[in-house]
């Protein structure tokens, strides 16, 4: 998929209609075939803007700080970016006359190895779900599927689990890139912050890394997308998504099928309740 | 540096026969930040809080651990003696090494004194993270709502209004009076209903502290605990009561007439009417579904005849509002239909009545003038059959519990159907007789004796016609044996229901309310006039089936209860509740969700110090919250925190095991 | 998994985490979070009618089960417990309306992601216990410090291993 | 043409043959095939499930099995205690796929139990499935003037949640059914009391006592003759009938018909089809009030004290 004309087109005439002061997209990086999220003001640069299934971040998180959430913004997003996005408006983090969106009905975007990345084999949502205008033609919700790695850990022995996750927690570096690109820790004071973590999760050990993680996935528990941003800025390459697909199947069998973000107005699963929920686990 | 002290106490030999306190007392010692440790036999008593109080003073402590029973049991008594010595009483933890340990590990010493050790630290860890707490004080709006005008309802208002402080009392139907006044005699003394009803109807009326509103509804309530908002629906009665004297001639003249359900529909009232002789207020309403020139535009006869001009057809609902401090919600009860029993032919043999249609016709003021006659031929039935547990105790059909009064009333009316028809007789078809009360037990003996009533042990299995009488089979338990009785009228102790929007009123109010539809009161035993949200109160059926005296006790607990609250004119409210720091909020409001009180509101707050831009954060409103942390527990970015609960004392706890 | 203790030479061994041995007369800490309305006075109802139950539970007091953060949990585990027990009160009896329906979603999600980060299920577990349960919150607590003594000592991410 | 698989019951080609005969007849008139399961067994009832449960279950399952073989997934059956022991079981059955699937593999060899069979009485079939238009629509000969007592026995309508049919305690359907042939259904409070058909064999006095009942509360209904669905019933209150009235001394001679005869008669057939024969209790004289005029019932005389609240009424 290119969408790259398409999506030049739609920026040049919201600069021209002066619909915005930013627009967020993607350009090509200048040393590999990768690319970068790409936040321009000034429409001459449009030209660079590209999008094709190498445009794997999920550029919801630059409506985050500050200057950008005061601003009107253009952001492109794909189906899982639009489930943030809608999450972000749900908890009124984004107002929504500040964006302009352009839903991407997205084909998958790649790997680094070049072939189709795993959350997107295992999408349920490829279109935008919220857009002012969309790209491409809509395929539809799909049927959800338990992540793969997580079906194949569960037949694991216990305690071959505990080792594996005790060697992953043991590599965290604790310098929370997690935190920054997701676009759904947004607070201002966080688990994983240190000045917060002595008292919450002690010193950077694997010991303290468990709680971190564990607690900010926690955080994370039915509002995760499923972009993998965090998993994207991990510089010692964690598999958080373990973690977070973890608790999203645990949520979706056990809480109506919660997916997060797909409608507007639905909070996380931990903000609402139902009768019906499991009670067999309670003595 | 916190100045902790630590007091353990022997309660007789309760704690000191298993845990070893010499050795806790050592132990506690051990901790740098405790100043004092000392042991007592009775900590709760006065030289043990006087212990207490010197050892403040003298050691200029920060805060206070007693080692005793549950906190449950005597935090009031020492958080007193903290405040008694100067220092803030929530600056107390206790450490709770009876209940938790010296009682329920009676045969290991050791591990019961190690344990309580642990206790202990846990307790002195959170009490130096503990901070000091002021009673919140909220301001009291002085006047009460009472929603339903039946005697709860009126005895409710009354003994608060006598207090002189201002009640608003809303009933939904034109006149207040509810159940009772549809009733004859009442058990177990048989005075008139209506002789003693009246005069407190007449009261209400009259009462300078008492602003009664008929014909309308409750449609919502905001606000907390003394600081209520209610808005009330006063549906249009094209009558303006101001100018309307209550002659009655509209009623005379109207040529539409209506089933009359305050005669259980035995007879007919007209389309404008007054529901019964006594109603207060005396003066008619228009009833809009059944009045011609309401549906159609022609008729208007009873404006013409109103020589006041007090028809008005123009007239619309209107919503007021009134500012309240506490609610008495005393909406009644219903009575559940029989139809489900048709192998009694219920809906098909026009002599089996209702209790409460019974109850009518024996009503002097009634529809029958008082005797009690067949609705098949008008005959005045010689042999009557009652049936108790008509839905009551009885899963397969009904409900499940039992409706209290029916064994009561049903005596009654065979007393009463023995004084209207003195060659009558009564049989009566019960499960148990259920007759705990004053007098009751004496009331169901006479109906026995005195009018000789015939109580057969046993169900109804069938009722079926024979010429123009009804054969009633069941079986009477005592003998073993089916018995067959011939009956003029059967009359069905139907059971009592809570009201049909009742649920709707109790979502609307913020109240629980059971799987039948009553509401719920705050504690089944301790606490059985409150609801669980403060400052709403509960009056007679509208929690429980209850009896007239029961109802007029609990309508005047709640009495007691509003003008307790009212009793100064700020109130006085624990300090343990949730409060939001500004600084963290990224105001998501996933803790206005799930707030289970609506207690957390938005605010907007400049984005800076002195900045233009806002940004929304959220609010707790003091009043309404009481703490249950539900909001902490769902604040990720730790921008709440529940004072008494705090996550440095949680923690602290945990850590110090 | 096999989680039986093995006796080997006077010391046990949790077969959830070989190579971590204890003295056989070793006793688990379980750390036990009561709701104030309901469970914690329902264990003061254990107290009062004097029904005994294992001595390892220590016990903190919180106003609802709603108030239980996640990481009240996963901190205990970082720290002294081997084991922890979290009850309020029964669905529909919450003092606070539908506390313990919240804390129950967070509950279930926990559970199920400590068991999958290596944690045995039996180490967290939760009940609800009645005001008037005295004798049903001895049964549970008997049962946990079965359940954990079973599992042997806790070594994962313990801070004084690091 | 609508297909129906069947099953007669062990009566029908017994006591009851005239129901099973006058049965057919009706169903060809409405255009309805009738399959008979082959090989059909005894459905157990009223001995097997006193014996052993499992024998009870067994026996209407292998029924069950045999009927799921025919391509027709409906089966209309003539005997009301057949009807509720085969719906009875279907139920426990699926309820407890466990235990099906434990009797189907030790006793049953015809195959597997799947439980796709949708089961119905007769007269609900002609009640939901034909409907009583059609059946109006057939009728050349009204029974007008013939006033009848519907009973429906004990099975045919309980347990509620087995039969999922009408009501349990007063049902209306047959009624209505020979409202829509031009007969007068009476008020018949007995209409689902018990005849005592367990104890037709062991205790005939208890069935004289419970079935004399049931004719005492017919014949008090003023009704010309009995109609039942159900073979027991009728053999019980028509076969003990002369015993009752002996035990009793009352006179009831009220015959007693299935509902198939009297469709059968309105559909036109002659009488000799409906094997009068048959009856203990002669048919012949009911019959002749056909065509009669029902007088209307005069207004009961109201009380003065009556009449005044009427006044206040209307």
């Amino acid at each position: 998929m290119d969408y790259s004309k398409q999506i030049q087109e739609i920026a040049s005439k919201l600069f021209a209609e002066n619909k915005i002061d930013y627009f967020v997209g993607y350009k090509q990086n200048s040393f590999d075939d990768s690319q970068v999220p790409f936040l321009i003001t000034d429409p001459a640069e449009i030209p660079k803007l590209v999008f094709t299934d190498k445009s794997v971040f999920n550029l919801a998180n630059y409506l985050k700080p500050d200057h950008t959430k005061r601003k009107r913004v253009g952001l492109v997003v794909k189906g899982c970016d639009s489930r943030a996005l809608n999450l972000m408006l749900t908890e009124s983090q984004v107002k929504r006359e500040n964006v302009y969106i352009i839903g991407i009905c997205c084909e998958g975007v790649l790997n680094d190895k070049g072939e189709k990345a795993q959350n997107c084999v295992e999408c349920v949502m490829p279109d935008p779900v919220v857009y002012d205008e969309r790209i491409g033609t809509p395929t539809g919700k799909r049927e959800y599927t338990v992540n793969a790695d997580i079906r194949e850990l569960a037949t694991k022995a216990l305690e071959e689990r505990a080792d594996y996750f005790e060697s992953i927690f043991a590599n965290c570096i604790r310098c929370n890139a997690c935190r920054h690109s997701c676009p759904l820790c947004y607070c201002a004071k966080c688990c994983l912050d240190q000045e917060t973590s002595t008292l919450y999760h002690g010193a950077n050990t694997s010991s303290g890394a468990m709680h971190a993680l564990m607690t900010w996935s926690l955080h994370l528990a039915g509002r995760c997308v499923d972009c993998r941003n965090c998993e994207k800025a991990c510089p010692s390459h964690l598999p958080l998504h373990l973690l977070h697909k973890q608790n999203e199947s645990v949520i979706y069998e056990n809480f109506q099928q919660h997916l997060a973000g797909m409608e507007k107005d639905n909070r996380g699963a931990f903000y609402k309740y139902s009768l019906s929920d499991p009670d067999d686990f309670i003595l | 540096m916190a100045r902790v002290g630590v007091f353990v106490c022997f309660c007789g030999a309760n704690i000191a026969g298993v845990v070893d306190v010499p050795a806790v007392v050592q132990e506690a010692k051990k901790i740098k930040e405790v100043k004092i440790a000392i042991e007592y036999k009775y900590m709760c008593s006065d030289p043990g809080q006087q212990m207490i109080r010197d050892a403040i003073v003298q050691n200029r402590l920060t805060s206070v651990v007693v080692a005793a029973c549950s906190p449950r049991m005597h935090e009031k008594t020492f958080r007193k003696a903290l405040s008694d010595a100067g220092m803030n009483p929530y600056l107390l933890e206790i450490a709770n090494i009876r209940e938790h340990s010296s009682w329920v590990h009676q045969k290991d010493k050791k591990a019961a004194t190690e344990k309580a050790s642990d206790l202990i630290r846990m307790a002195i860890a959170k009490s130096i993270a503990n901070e000091q707490l002021h009673e919140i004080s909220v301001p009291v709006t002085k006047r009460a709502l009472v929603i339903g005008g039946g005697i709860a309802g009126i005895q409710a208002a009354l003994d608060i209004a006598d207090a002189r402080i201002p009640v608003t009392l809303v009933e939904k139907s034109p006149s207040i009076g509810g159940r009772m006044a549809q009733l004859d005699e009442t058990f177990p003394t048989l005075d008139c209903s209506q002789c003693i009803l009246t005069p407190k109807m007449v009261d209400v009326a009259a009462h300078p502290y008492i602003e009664l509103i008929p014909y309308s509804e409750v449609i919502e309530l905001n606000g907390y605990v003394g600081n209520y908002k209610a808005k009330i629906k006063k549906k249009a009665s094209y009558v303006d009561f101001s100018t309307c004297t209550g002659c009655g001639t509209c009623t005379q003249k109207c040529p539409v007439k209506v089933p009359n359900e305050f005669n259980m529909n035995i007879d007919k009232r007209k389309a404008i009417y007054t529901p019964f002789p006594q109603a207060v207020p005396n003066k008619p309403v228009i009833d809009a579904e059944h009045c011609t020139m309401l549906l159609k535009g022609k008729c208007g006869i009873c404006a013409k005849f109103c020589e006041k001009g007090s028809i008005n057809f123009k007239m619309v609902d209107e919503v007021i509002e009134r500012e309240i401090g506490a609610v008495v919600i005393a909406t009644g009860y219903d009575l559940w239909d029989p139809k489900p029993y048709e192998e009694y032919g219920v809906g098909r043999y026009k002599d089996i009545i209702t209790s409460l249609e019974f109850e009518r016709m024996v009503s002097a003021s009634g529809p029958t003038n008082g005797v009690p006659v067949r609705p098949s031929d008008g005959k005045v039935p010689k042999n009557v059959v009652f049936i108790k547990c008509i839905g009551s105790r009885d899963e397969a059909k009904g409900i499940e519990y039992c409706s209290k009064i029916c064994c009561m009333y049903t005596a009654k009316h065979a007393i009463l159907l023995h004084h209207k028809v003195h060659d009558s007789h009564a049989y009566i078809f019960y499960m148990d007789i259920r007759a705990a009360g004053k007098g009751y037990e004496e009331f169901v003996k006479r109906a026995q004796v005195e009018t000789a009533a015939t109580y057969l042990r046993g169900r109804v299995s069938k009722i079926y016609k024979k010429g123009d009488k009804l054969m009633v089979r069941g079986e009477d338990a005592q003998i073993g044996q089916v018995v067959e009785v011939e009956a003029d009228l059967v009359v069905l102790a139907t059971a009592v229901i809570a009201p049909k929007d009742n649920p709707a009123l109790a979502r609307l109010l913020g109240v629980s309310y059971d799987k039948y539809g009553y509401m719920s009161e705050a504690h089944p035993k301790l606490r059985p006039v409150e609801t669980a949200k403060a400052g709403i109160f509960l009056a007679g059926c509208t929690q429980a089936p209850k009896d007239i005296p029961d109802t007029v006790a609990q309508a005047s607990a709640c009495a007691a209860k509003v003008c307790g609250l009212f009793a100064g004119d700020t109130m006085k409210k624990d300090p343990m509740i949730s409060t939001i720091n500004n600084e963290f909020c990224s105001g998501c409001q996933n803790c206005v969700t799930v707030c289970p009180y609506q207690a957390i509101v938005t605010e907007e707050i400049p984005l800076g110090y002195g900045s233009k831009e806002l940004r929304t954060v959220a609010k707790i409103n003091e009043g309404v919250c009481q703490g249950c942390g539900s909001c902490v527990a769902v604040c990720r970015s730790m921008a709440i925190s529940l004072a008494g609960f705090t996550d440095p004392q949680i923690i602290n706890e945990i850590v110090a095991i | 998994m096999e989680t039986e203790i093995k006796e080997a030479q006077g010391k046990i061994v949790s077969a959830e985490n070989p190579g971590i041995t204890a003295p056989a007369d070793w006793q688990p800490v379980i750390i036990g979070i009561l709701c104030n309305w309901c469970s914690y006075a329902g264990s003061d109802l254990t107290g009062t009618s004097r029904i005994q139950y294992p001595p390892n539970i220590r016990i903190i007091r919180v106003p609802c089960s709603s108030r239980v953060d996640p990481w009240f949990i996963i901190k205990s585990l970082q720290t002294a417990a081997d084991g922890v027990l979290i009850s309020g009160c029964h669905p529909g009896d919450c003092h606070y309306i539908s506390g313990n329906y919240y804390a129950r979603r967070r509950f279930l999600v926990t559970k199920k992601l400590l068991n999958f980060i290596g944690y045995h299920e039996n180490r967290v577990q939760f009940s609800w216990v009645s005001a008037a349960e005295g004798p049903k919150f001895a049964k549970v607590v008997a049962k946990v410090t079965e359940d954990i003594k079973k599992l042997g000592p806790l070594h994962r991410y313990k801070k004084e291993n690091f | 043409m609508n297909k129906l698989t069947y099953f007669p019951g062990c009566s029908a080609h017994g006591t009851s043959e005239e129901f099973d005969h006058t049965l057919k007849l009706v169903m060809k008139s409405l255009d309805v095939q009738m399959e008979e399961i082959p090989d059909w067994n005894c459905c157990g009832a009223t001995s097997a499930h006193v014996m052993t449960e499992n024998l009870a279950l067994a026996l209407p399952m292998r029924n069950l099995v045999l009927a799921e073989k025919l391509e027709n997934k409906t089966m209309g059956i003539a005997c009301a205690s057949c009807y509720s022991r085969m719906k009875g079981t279907k139920k426990h059955l699926d309820e407890n796929p466990e235990l099906a699937r434990k009797i189907n593999s030790t006793v049953i060899d015809e195959g597997e139990y799947k439980g796709t069979i949708d089961i119905k009485s007769m007269l609900q079939y002609c009640y939901e499935e034909i409907g009583l238009e059609t059946i109006k629509s057939k009728v050349t000969k009204s029974l007008s003037g013939l006033k009848v007592a519907c009973y429906y026995g004990c099975l045919l309508t309980r347990p509620k949640d087995v039969t999922f049919f009408d009501s349990p305690e007063y049902p209306m359907s047959m009624d209505l059914l020979m409202e829509a042939l031009g007969a007068k259904a009476m008020e018949f409070d007995y209409k689902t009391e018990c005849c005592g058909a367990s104890f037709s064999i062991s205790d005939t006095e208890i069935v004289e006592s419970l079935s004399g009942k049931i004719l005492e509360v017919a014949k008090e209904s003023g009704a010309h003759l009995i109609v039942v669905a159900c073979p027991l019933c009728q053999s019980n209150l028509d076969m003990r009938q002369p015993d009752i009235e002996k035990h009793t001394n009352k006179k009831f001679d009220l015959p007693v018909m299935y509902f198939t005869q009297l469709m059968a008669l309105a559909f036109g057939y002659p009488e000799k089809e409906l094997k009068l024969s048959k009856h203990i209790v002669p048919v012949e004289a009911a019959l002749k009030h056909i065509g009669e005029a029902i007088p209307e019932p005069e207004k009961v005389k109201k009380t003065k004290k009556a009449v005044e609240a009427e006044s206040e009424v209307e």
